[in-house]
């Protein structure tokens, strides 16, 4: 039977992803961070294993309208039961051969964590293999509610866990005073969970309830004109934006140094964000050495400004153009002999240019003038009107102040000759250069404001922490920003913005994460290539109004149709 | 029985609707072409008889097996192949290699040389080229390869798009014989042209197709009779 | 009349192959003219040469009297030579208004700091780009497709936006590699009047690569034939029509009978 | 007046950045001219210390090349750049780590050194190709339609996944490569004394290679790469399993990281889970190097290199006086790959892609 057949693929696919995850020793090394009373985020990595599987089986099968309702619910029991069993053998299997010899993480540890830390081997298999059948039924069972009810339960679900995941994002920040009694001291209270998932249900049900009454559109005014607010909504809402990020860091942060930094270290990325996606999603060209841009400006400012033995002693305002300035000409020096080559090739050669760089400051070579691998030290705080920024939220302006004003070049230059020689460009080099455009002008700029932002970026960089270290600057930070402004939409503004937060802060706020945190990187942007590559927030197109023609426009030709 | 069936059959590209229940019949022994211009679906309908698109509704049969349920290699063992637009010659591919990819679902090597020869005799000027880079030929020679390369298949059905195009008119004439020539020997041929005027010339029967839709379809005489096919393909005022 | 248009023993190499051997051409202004021949003649390679994609190793390209061969593209659109591609080659993800608005790109004043600080320059050549892009698209017929990507266009949409965005450089000298193909003989001899009337609305000099002879015979005051990278023939229709060379190597009887000359 | 219409022809062909080109070329080539004639007027290295250099550099330039070449088989049918591949090396090494570690244990390794080191050769080659295979499923094959830069992220997620697996499957710390007594001391080529594993790297290397060239060039999967990687739509109506010919490409490129992945292993005796990363990276600019997508240009651009990095800094470097000039090792490779591709932009035997252009 075919239907059992895929019910048998699908379960023991989740079983194997169930063992991969237990292997990678996660459930152990997470198992210090409670969410919901006992129930930890190491339990979490693995049973929510066994419930997408059942839910997903469920998913399956109503689309295709095979089966009844009652033998839905049993392939899903299924599906969980045979990942909960799949489990279950890597446990005996642990029990009988030593797995640690190639697992390090395989040992009696996590066999105890994953039979629920029950004394009998066997009641504990058999737990663990009933909570696969549980949680495979449990969740195919929301595919029975109305729509409305069916997402509401899954962002309740969803919002519940996460809070309580991040529940030191609760309890440092304006939240607490709401929500601080549905929390322990870290993670939920089980009756807190519980108010806090009828709060959210209620509140997504409200939602989805009422999204078609606020979003009716015509679909064709849509298509043609998108969702353009008027002018005078547009003005508002930005005023209420630019409100809100002034008062956050004071109001709903509380000046939270922790929660600041992270926010800060998000700010960089945005402005090192905005900077490569004018190279790589407006002019389509493949850059994998923009930290290089970021180490000059980032030196540039360490070098002038350290009050130790290497530096200069200037201060922070003097040396920020010069860093700006040395990132935007390096960007333009390395853009000449590179940015005659085409695709691929344009980027390893900036790989190895932003390797280059690293070895460089990094050399014993240069070590008289630019500390080698131990670095520039003392850097300074910027001041301001007599005031030092040295807290983090003060920081924080410094850095909102630089987003604004790439934020706006970027937007302008977007819609400008300039802007649409980038698109064109990226779409089609050859013809581009045949509609009259000078490709390496018109590359160069692309990469000199890249490496402007860039430079900006790393010159608040330096001041921020007070240090720079060749380590700093590796390539896991271009492809960092690379795939920032990819996972948030390509070309698109908001994008990179909603790309940073998703791709820098939120690994950034789980802590004992780090050493998952690549791994977890890995798995998402697979993901979001395979589910939504367009991004988070893809780019729209602009739409240009028509303008009133003065004068008569010339004899139409007879032989053009106007109409197909 | 027909050869090939197509009943209904509807595909689309993205969210353009290439074919809007197309249903055409190909008798065996045939040459049956489709007209139409650029964009009517005579192109989309030989690219979904060889599940390149898959159609969205509606059946394919060929001897009665419906070919909906293969993928595009599985078709070509079926012995249906194809001369695609634009020959699509391997240019970086000796001639000779070109041809051994024409026979690669074949085993019998036996017959595969015999039907190398026939290929040669057919197209002489292959044997002399055979082991030159493909690329190097010139116009006319990548389109008999294109041919010899799908005859070395040993296929039943034929699908050509558009041989003609880009060739000299001189040698347009030629390899509208060299097809009637292939037809002779026992291949059936679905033939698509822009060319309406050679086509119509050699095939038994035809269809028009205009956005999607067949139109109008008859013997070659007829659709060569018909107001309508004078006027917009065959450009008579 | 002067020639528009001079080549002097262009030749073009790829590895071994002579891709375009020895060719002698002239372009009248204001002249309607068309090379012809089988694919893989050279016609597309020596259209690449004129437009600066090829660097010819032989030979000169003189353009009004200026010598253009081995400039880069944007350099000779900018001076007057604009051209369509043979599969039409768009800016598929940008709307058709903005492939005309690139296609102005050598026509506008406007510099990057123009546009971060927006002066005057800016709005000034913003507004005049938009108003003219509209009134080429008005005049084309793709009024109704102007903020639609390029690639959702229908097929002759497309074909016409690509002239679109050749006419927005404002060229003296327009280049169409088969701007008929794929049209049927409706459209094509709605094509060829829409070819006669813009070169008289706009005082250009069309140079056309064709296979289709009805269309080439019609509209083309003077033919050049290829074959195998050589010229082997140039003259008026009717002398192209009845010259041995062309018809045996080219043409053949049957169709050198029976195309009509108009 | 000739010379005034020939100038004003060159000024308007030629722009500055033309000129700023060339003089970047031309004065990189001076100061590397004139490091290479102080260093051989300076330093005490005779011939035969110039020439181990060389072998030296032929051994790693083997490794290179042999992993350049899955980069260049996948390059060629996909056009794709495989990012993963590094860490496919990387886990070609683990596996015939944990074999090697176990015949060890039962007294095998000892007993049989060649059949054991056969075995790791085979072990790795079957493990890499496993980790492609997985790869190619997962995240390559449902975007082939996809826009380039997407299945570029893909292979990057690829690759962090695999790397960061390979940690916590394995731990973070380096395994220590179990010694093989077969491949102690040292062999004399040409009069030059060279460590054993290197000698068999270039040997295993070369062998490998031309098998790989015979078998694309001759066998008929070979041809039906080929065929792919022209035309895909094409080669699927001649029959051919694209989907198949694309995965037998992956796990040709595999099997020869898994052998690249013993050789490796055997000269530097431990094992860690980002020792894929700058191997990875160096292969992939030994690929770039010689033209990507080009198999014979692989394997010149990996040999290039490893000679390049292994003779430039005591050629080039030492006589402009820099210290410790084998840290900039990769900044050797690097420049070299920029002047490379200023004269030559589609690497040494890449085709000339800019005859296709329009």
């Amino acid at each position: 039977m075919s239907l059992w057949k895929r019910t048998l693929k699908l379960g023991l696919l989740g079983g194997l992803i169930a063992v991969y995850i237990a292997l990678t020793g996660m459930p152990l090394s997470l198992s210090r961070r409670a969410v919901i009373g006992e129930f930890t985020l190491g339990h979490l990595t693995y049973l929510i294993v066994f419930a997408a599987f059942g839910y997903l089986r469920a998913a399956q099968m109503r689309k295709e309208k095979q089966a009844s309702a009652p033998a839905i619910l049993a392939h899903a029991a299924v599906t969980g039961l045979l990942s909960g069993l799949l489990l279950a053998l890597l446990v005996l299997l642990g029990q009988r051969v030593d797995l640690g010899f190639i697992f390090i993480s395989a040992k009696p540890q996590l066999y105890r964590l994953l039979t629920f830390q029950q004394a009998n081997l066997t009641t504990g298999l058999v737990y663990l293999v009933a909570a696969g059948t549980v949680l495979g039924l449990l969740f195919a069972l929301p595919h029975f509610l109305p729509k409305t009810f069916h997402k509401a339960v899954l962002s309740a679900v969803a919002i519940t866990l996460v809070l309580g995941v991040f529940s030191e994002l609760v309890q440092r920040t304006i939240l607490k005073y709401a929500l601080g009694s549905f929390f322990a001291y870290q993670g939920l209270k089980p009756m807190g969970a519980l108010w806090l998932f009828v709060i959210t249900f209620a509140l997504s049900w409200v939602y989805f309830a009422l999204r078609p009454y606020i979003q009716v559109q015509d679909k064709r005014s849509q298509q043609v004109l998108g969702n353009q607010p008027s002018p005078e909504t547009r003005l508002l809402f930005t005023l209420a934006l630019l409100a809100f990020l002034l008062v956050m860091p004071i109001v709903i942060l509380q000046k939270d140094t922790y929660l600041l930094s992270v926010i800060n270290l998000v700010g960089l990325y945005i402005i090192m964000g905005l900077g490569l996606n004018i190279v790589v999603g407006f002019a389509g060209l493949l850059d994998l050495g923009y930290v290089a841009f970021f180490a000059i400006g980032a030196y540039t400012v360490a070098l002038l400004t350290s009050r130790g033995e290497l530096g200069r002693g200037w201060d922070f305002w003097a040396a920020l153009p010069l860093a700006i300035l040395f990132a935007l000409t390096a960007g333009v020096l390395l853009g000449i002999p590179v940015l005659r080559m085409r695709g691929d090739y344009l980027a390893i050669v900036t790989l190895g240019f932003g390797e280059i760089i690293r070895i460089l400051a990094n050399s014993d070579w240069l070590k008289p003038w630019m500390g080698g691998a131990l670095g520039v030290l003392e850097i300074p705080k910027p001041t301001l009107f007599g005031y030092t920024l040295k807290e983090e939220y003060q920081l924080y302006y410094l850095i909102l102040a630089g987003i604004l004003i790439t934020w706006l070049v970027a937007h302008r230059l977007y819609h400008s000759r300039l802007g649409r020689a980038w698109q064109a460009m990226r779409e089609d080099e050859d013809v581009a250069e045949g509609t009259g455009i000078h490709l390496v002008t018109t590359k160069l700029l692309a990469f000199g404001f890249g490496a402007a932002f860039s430079g900006l970026s790393g010159a608040i960089f330096a001041t921020k922490v007070g240090s720079v270290y060749p380590y700093s600057f590796n390539l896991l930070i271009s492809i960092n920003v690379l795939c920032l402004i990819i996972v948030g939409g390509m070309g698109s503004l908001p994008g990179v913005v909603v790309g940073a937060f998703a791709l820098v802060g939120l690994p950034e706020l789980l802590r004992e994460f780090s050493e998952y945190r690549m791994l977890f990187y890995g798995v998402a942007l697979i993901a979001m290539m395979l589910l939504r590559p367009e991004g988070f927030i893809p780019k729209k197109p602009t739409i240009y109004p028509r303008l009133l023609v003065r004068g008569a426009s010339p004899v139409r030709a007879e032989g053009s149709k106007s109409k197909q | 029985m027909a050869m090939l069936e197509l009943h209904n059959v509807h595909a689309y590209y993205g969210h353009i609707h290439a074919l809007k229940g197309i249903s055409l019949t190909v008798e065996k022994g045939e040459i049956v072409t489709l007209i139409g211009a650029n964009g009517a679906g005579k192109t989309s309908t030989l690219r979904v008889i060889t599940m390149l698109l898959p159609p969205t509704e509606g059946q394919v049969r060929f001897e009665g097996e419906d070919l909906t349920q293969y993928p595009t290699h599985v078709i070509v063992r079926k012995g249906i192949a194809m001369v695609p637009e634009g020959r699509g010659i391997f240019a970086r591919l000796t001639v000779m290699e070109n041809l051994e990819m024409g026979a690669y679902t074949r085993t019998d090597k036996k017959a595969i040389e015999e039907d190398l020869e026939r290929v040669f005799t057919l197209f002489p000027r292959l044997k002399e080229r055979r082991r030159q880079l493909a690329g190097t030929l010139s116009g006319g020679e990548q389109q008999m390869l294109a041919i010899g390369r799908a005859l070395m298949a040993r296929p039943r059905l034929l699908l050509m798009d558009e041989p003609s195009m880009g060739l000299a008119p001189i040698l347009v004439e030629s390899i509208f014989e060299t097809i009637q020539q292939i037809n002779r020997q026992g291949t059936t041929i679905l033939l698509v042209e822009q060319n309406a005027h050679m086509a119509l010339q050699i095939a038994h029967r035809g269809y028009v197709l205009r956005t999607g839709e067949i139109v109008l379809q008859g013997t070659a005489q007829e659709l060569q009779a018909n107001e309508m096919v004078q006027k917009t393909y065959l450009g008579m005022a | 009349m002067a020639p528009i248009l001079e080549a002097r023993k262009v030749t073009k190499r790829f590895g071994g192959l002579v891709a375009v051997n020895q060719i002698d051409f002239v372009l009248e202004e204001g002249a309607i003219a068309s090379i012809i021949g089988p694919n893989g003649a050279g016609k597309t390679t020596f259209f690449n040469c004129i437009t600066g994609y090829y660097v010819p190793e032989e030979g000169e390209i003189l353009f009004q009297g200026v010598e253009i061969q081995g400039l880069r593209p944007d350099r000779i659109t900018s001076m007057g030579i604009a051209r369509t591609y043979q599969n039409i080659r768009l800016f598929g993800k940008m709307s058709a208004l903005e492939n005309v608005l690139v296609g102005m790109h050598p026509r506008l004043h406007e510099h990057w700091w123009d546009a971060v600080i927006r002066t005057p320059v800016y709005y000034r050549e913003e507004r005049r780009a938009l108003q003219r892009a509209w009134e080429l698209l008005d005049y084309m017929g793709l009024t109704e497709w102007a903020n639609l990507p390029a690639n959702s266009l229908p097929y002759g949409a497309q074909r016409r936006l690509e002239i679109a965005r050749a006419l927005a450089s404002e060229p003296k000298l327009l280049l169409l590699d088969e701007p008929t193909a794929g049209m049927n003989p409706q459209e094509t001899a709605d094509m060829i009047e829409f070819i006669r009337q813009l070169r008289d609305d706009w005082n250009l000099t069309v140079l056309l690569i064709e296979h289709d002879m009805r269309v080439v015979m019609t509209i083309s005051e003077r033919i050049t034939v290829l074959d195998f990278g050589q010229k082997i023939a140039e003259g008026k229709p009717e002398e192209i029509q009845r010259n041995p060379r062309v018809i045996e190597a080219y043409l053949g009887r049957g169709a050198a009978a029976g195309i009509p000359v108009g | 007046m000739d010379w005034k219409r020939r100038f004003e022809y060159w000024r308007r062909r030629y722009d500055l950045t033309d000129v700023v080109v060339w003089a970047f070329g031309l004065s990189i080539l001076a100061v590397a001219v004139y490091g290479a004639v102080r260093s051989l007027q300076t330093t005490p290295y005779g011939w035969k210390q110039w020439l181990q250099f060389v072998l030296y550099g032929f051994s790693q330039g083997g490794v290179y090349a042999l992993i350049a070449l899955g980069y260049t088989l996948v390059y060629g049918i996909l056009f794709m750049i495989n990012f993963a591949h590094g860490e496919i090396f990387m886990f070609g090494a683990f596996g015939s780590l944990f074999v090697g570690l176990a015949l060890q244990r039962i007294g095998f390794w000892d007993r049989y050194p060649v059949l054991s080191l056969i075995i790791l050769f085979l072990v790795a080659m079957v493990v890499s190709s496993t980790v492609a295979v997985i790869v190619e499923r997962v995240a390559y094959r449902p975007l082939r339609k996809a826009p380039r830069l997407v299945p570029l992220i893909t292979a990057i997620g690829a690759s962090f996944t695999l790397q960061y697996t390979a940690r916590s499957f394995f731990g973070s710390g380096p395994r220590a490569y179990p010694e093989t007594p077969i491949l102690a001391g040292s062999v004399n080529i040409l009069g030059i004394q060279i460590g054993k594993p290197y000698a068999l790297t270039i040997v295993v290397s070369l062998l490998m290679m031309a098998g790989l060239y015979a078998y694309v060039q001759f066998t008929k999967t070979g041809k039906a790469m080929r065929a792919v990687a022209e035309n895909k739509e094409v080669a699927a109506l001649m029959g051919i399993d694209v989907d198949r010919v694309i995965v037998q490409t992956f796990i040709l490129g595999a099997s020869m990281a898994g052998v690249a992945a013993v050789l490796y292993s055997v000269i530097y005796i431990q094992v860690k889970f980002f020792m894929g990363f700058i191997p990875g990276i160096k292969a992939f600019t030994a690929a770039v190097l010689g033209g990507i997508g080009n198999i014979p240009g692989a394997m010149l651009g990996g040999y290039f290199l490893g000679i390049f990095e292994s003779l430039g800094p005591a050629l080039i470097l030492e006589g402009l006086g820099v210290t410790a000039p084998n840290q900039l090792k990769d900044v050797i490779a690097f420049t070299m790959l920029v002047m490379v591709l200023i004269f030559r932009p589609t690497g040494i035997l890449g085709e000339a892609l800019a005859e296709e252009r329009v």
